[in-house]
């Protein structure tokens, strides 16, 4: 694929925000996002937001930021996963010729809500969620296949990410060069929760569009979202195998970032890196019960 | 309205869902008759349990119904803390992913009469005394006589 | 950046409630009909898009239950949502991905299985606090703008009802549409309960369990596909501000509508759109907002679109058949309401429409309606 | 043909909407002084009720607190014959019941809020409503009942 110029960053820090309202949360990453790549948001074509509703308590969850977002009379398309998914589809409509600049916005209050209880509603409502399944009782299942304990979940975070994508030019910004997703089957008994097959697959995407053919020497470094401590440690294995500490990489769980934010956190932490040093880095997001949602973005300088 | 710089506000809404004719099959063997049954996928051969009008990976059709045993081996277990609304204290101990004799996929269950479930307990179906076509007229599963 | 096309379309049979099915094999039934129009198998599908308005089931990422409906085991699986537009949405999201360059072929599956929500529980979740605190819903909201539209352009019940006559007979051709009412007339319309002034029931749309599937070859694939395959010309979204009391008469203006259809015919080279296209499946709610859609695609000048429909321009033999499948006032299952308007269109064009389609057609439009006054536009072409 | 079963789940969920230095202050000025604000937009001038961050037309950051009054025009108006389900009350709210698109005056935007009129008859685009309020604020839009005709077109000023 033709390389994709990521222009700005900007985020909010991740505390719980109990007074401050989803837009203004959002303004916030938004004008920090405008300010590091220097444009105005009349340099912005198009925008791709990431929301989940039943986070947000809220129909059209997107609704709330349409303004803060630049989106009236304008271009906008939302979506329902993680930030790192529509950072990839901001590429991909760049790609497609259709924007030149695409502001991409992720958020989530995890602490408006219940936002493990919320989770019950992700299983299938016929065999799995009259179980009373959530993310903290499914990640325990998981967990105890991979002979790990205890389970640390992360801290309920509030927070948005936003980043600026252009067209390919010869600006020497971190560039976008691979991307990949894919989901596992969705009954748990279908899977092998020792390994992420999704990921791998997004991992094998993201690789032939990046021409990357041996991950473990292209790669200079990686960050890894995990919304319970374990994980991290199985992402590393599925991506490197299982010698993997040569790889750094910052703890989501022990920070706290909010869902659906994550992977565009760790989109954000690979640009500002690769600012300072060059290198091909991956940035990895997840989402839904044990990961069952994968994306991988691979950024070179 | 309050002082804190949020307002509270919630919903209490009820959804049904349909279970289509194959879970609805399924879920009525449970109720009339304590029995497990899955369904064969025609291209992967796996015993897809519950059974499901079609396989997730090869997406055809699956076509013969195949009993399965109501006993079986863990293959993950977690603890409970917070039991089911209405669960008396000390029957229901965890989840645990169960693979049944006869089947290739393993069932989402709850363990219960057991002290320290391990993966590899072997585990046999208990069944609820009223039954009404619902995953939960299996009550739970509880280790094997040994 | 490549050249896109529809190769192939698939829906179900929709209705009031399907007890037969989970969303999962729904969407599956879509799917697999897609498929089988397009004649591919799932193995050739490259990524999948999937639209849904999860409240209305009471779902949290309904895609990680319902994707595998939608053959997404293992593949890129991305769900768009943006209101009533998610459909459209989707499709213009699939569109951009299979322009892309990154995959040879997009399906995109919309559905809703309104049966399994209680009433209006989508509409639960609004603003609290500004929205929550009355109860005016999607009905009681359409009614406060008709009342503005009606006072400026002076469109009459009847008027209205003769859309709401014109969609329910062409949905008596199309076996997928979810009212089947040969017999309605403007009459029996004005005669049915009013939900507020001044809709009827029959001017109002229903709310239907469905799947609706679309399937997009990139240029290199789709003429080896298809015979005659929908190529995409223009899609183009606006949306608008958060809350109905921001828009200034918004049946009236549409602003959103007007501008998204002004660069889609600009894109093209549309410069009359009532001669030039040749078939719309546009997202009419409500048989008024059908009138007020008219103005703003430029089908007619403002305060002529009570004359489009008492001329019979809009009806099947008309100038421009408007809603040949009866349109979201026969159907609609929200999420796929827009990929149906979609689907339709690019039956039009492929020449698949059966016993709804409009004689060679071959420049078809296709609208997306959300929100208060969200609008997507996509334009597709034989050539 | 095979019976066919549904399965239902319950869904009690409540979340905490923060409200920003924005809303905290509309919020105060209605419970505590029975005042509306709005915010003024610095480029297009456009006052706005609800108030908000940005001013999605001009993309520009709000911050000049304007008071609305309590009575204005209307706007838009229907009666409503089905059944809705009230959201502050989670009930269907009794039929029929007026409804209106009411532009208060000091705002450019309307206030979507119920009207005492159930004949349409009596109602028009143009007429002149005012609040009828709640002995008890909360600080929610609730505190205001519903508006009313005034008959007697009176000024703008009249509480």
């Amino acid at each position: 694929m033709q390389p994709i110029n990521i222009l700005g960053v900007g985020r909010t820090d991740y505390n719980p925000k109990p007074d401050i309202s989803i837009p203004e949360m959002v303004h916030h990453a938004v004008q920090a996002a405008l300010a590091d790549a220097g444009l105005t948001m009349k340099d912005v074509n198009a925008r791709v937001t990431a929301s989940a509703d039943l986070w947000d308590g809220l129909t059209a969850s997107n609704v709330a930021i349409t303004e803060v977002v630049g989106a009236v009379m304008q271009p906008e398309a939302r979506v329902a996963g993680d930030g790192l998914l529509a950072a990839c589809h901001g590429a991909m409509s760049i790609l497609a010729g259709a924007y030149n600049v695409v502001l991409v916005v992720a958020h989530c209050k995890a602490s408006m809500g219940d936002p493990h209880g919320i989770t019950n509603w992700s299983y299938d409502p016929i065999f799995q969620q009259p179980l009373g399944l959530d993310d903290v009782a499914t990640s325990a299942l998981q967990a105890s296949t991979l002979s790990l304990a205890p389970l640390r979940p992360c801290p309920i975070a509030d927070g948005a990410a936003a980043i600026i994508l252009s067209r390919p030019s010869s600006v020497p910004a971190p560039h976008l060069i691979g991307m990949g997703w894919a989901l596992d089957e969705h009954y748990l008994g279908d899977r092998d929760l020792t390994d992420s097959p999704a990921l791998r697959e997004a991992a094998r995407r993201a690789y032939t569009l990046a021409d990357i053919d041996d991950p473990k020497r292209d790669i200079t470094f990686v960050e890894l979202s995990d919304q319970f401590d374990y994980q991290r440690k199985l992402w590393a294995s599925v991506l490197f195998g299982k010698t993997s500490e040569v790889f750094e990489t910052s703890e989501v769980s022990a920070r706290g970032v909010p869902p659906f934010v994550a992977g565009l956190d760790r989109l954000i932490e690979v640009v500002l890196r690769l600012r300072k040093e060059t290198g091909t880095a991956l940035a990895h997001g997840c989402w839904g019960p044990c990961g069952q949602g994968q994306v991988v973005v691979v950024v070179r300088r | 309205m309050n002082n804190n710089g949020f307002v509270t506000a919630g919903v209490n809404l009820s959804f049904n869902y349909a279970a289509g004719e194959a879970a609805s099959r399924f879920l009525i063997a449970l109720r009339d008759e304590k029995k497990i049954w899955g369904t064969r996928c025609p291209a992967c051969q796996r015993v897809l349990v519950p059974a499901r009008s079609f396989c997730p990976r090869c997406f055809v059709d699956t076509g013969e119904w195949v009993e399965v045993e109501p006993a079986g081996t863990v293959s993950a277990f977690a603890p409970l803390s917070p039991l089911l609304p209405g669960e008396g204290p000390g029957v229901r101990v965890g989840l645990a992913l169960i693979h049944l004799d006869g089947a290739d996929t393993a069932l989402a269950h709850f363990i219960g009469e057991a002290d320290a479930p391990q993966i590899g307990l072997r585990v046999v179906a208990v069944f609820a005394e009223s039954r009404s076509g619902h995953i939960l007229d299996i009550a739970y599963f509880k280790p094997t006589e040994t | 950046m490549k050249r896109v096309a529809v190769i192939g379309t698939g829906q179900t049979k929709h209705t009031k409630a399907r007890d037969d099915v989970t969303q999962s094999e729904l969407v599956r039934e879509a799917t697999t009909r897609a498929l089988a129009d397009a004649g591919i198998t799932i193995h050739d599908v490259d990524a999948v898009v999937l639209s849904n308005m999860e409240l209305f089931e009471g779902r949290a990422l309904p895609e990680m239950w319902v994707g595998e409906g939608a053959g997404g085991y293992r593949k890129p699986v991305m769900k768009i949502a943006t209101g009533g537009t998610s459909g459209t949405s989707a499709c213009i999201a699939g569109y951009h991905q299979c322009a892309s360059g990154l995959f040879d072929i997009v399906l995109v599956v919309g559905w809703e299985k309104h049966s399994e929500g209680a009433t209006q529980t989508g509409m639960a979740l609004t603003d609290p606090l500004w929205d929550r605190n009355v109860a005016s819903g999607a009905v009681g909201n359409f009614a406060l703008s008709i009342s503005q539209y009606v006072a400026e352009r002076g469109v009459t019940p009847q008027q209205a009802a003769k859309v709401a006559v014109k969609a329910r007979r062409n949905a008596a051709r199309n076996p997928y549409a979810h009212l089947q009412m040969d017999g309605i007339t403007v009459e029996k319309v004005l005669e049915s309960r009013m939900l507020a002034d001044p809709i009827h029931l029959l001017d109002m749309c229903p709310q239907s369990d469905g799947a609706c599937a679309v399937i997009y070859a990139a240029e290199d694939r789709a003429p080896k596909l298809c015979p005659r395959p929908a190529w995409v010309r223009a899609a183009v979204t606006r949306h608008d501000q958060p809350y109905i009391g921001d828009l200034d008469r918004r049946l009236v203006t549409m602003r959103t509508l007007r501008d998204a259809a002004r660069e889609a015919y600009q894109q093209v080279g549309i410069t009359e759109p009532l001669k030039e296209i040749d078939v719309a499946e546009i997202y009419e709610p409500v048989s008024y907002a059908e009138l007020a859609w008219y103005e703003a695609l430029g089908f007619c000048a403002e305060g002529e679109a009570g004359r489009l429909i008492d001329d019979g321009i809009t009806e099947m033999n008309g100038e421009l058949p408007v809603n040949p499948s009866g349109g979201v006032l026969s159907t609609n299952p929200v999420g796929a309401s827009g990929v149906i308007r979609v689907a339709e269109a690019a039956m039009q064009v492929m020449g698949r429409a059966g016993d709804h389609q409009v004689p060679d057609a071959r420049l078809a439009l296709a609208t997306g309606y959300g929100v208060y006054a969200w609008s997507d536009v996509i334009i597709l072409s034989t050539g | 043909m095979t019976e066919l079963l549904r399965v239902s789940h319950t869904m009690t969920l409540s979340w905490r909407y923060g409200t920003s230095w924005y809303f905290a202050e509309f919020i105060r000025a209605l419970r505590d002084e029975r005042r509306l604000l709005g915010l003024r937009c610095p480029v297009c001038r456009r006052v706005y009720l609800p108030p908000r961050p940005v001013c999605g037309n001009c993309y520009a950051e709000l911050r000049e607190w304007v008071e609305v009054k309590d009575s204005g025009t209307v706007r838009a108006f229907t009666i409503v014959h089905t059944p809705i389900i009230d959201p502050t009350s989670g009930q269907l709210r009794p039929t029929p019941y007026g409804m209106a698109l009411i532009q208060l005056d000091g705002s450019d935007t309307t206030l979507n809020h119920y009207i005492a009129e159930n004949d349409p008859n009596k109602l028009r685009i143009g007429m002149r409503a005012r609040a009828v309020w709640r002995e008890e604020r909360r600080g929610t839009l609730s505190d205001i009942i519903h508006f009313t005709a005034m008959n007697n077109e009176q000024s703008d000023n009249e509480q």
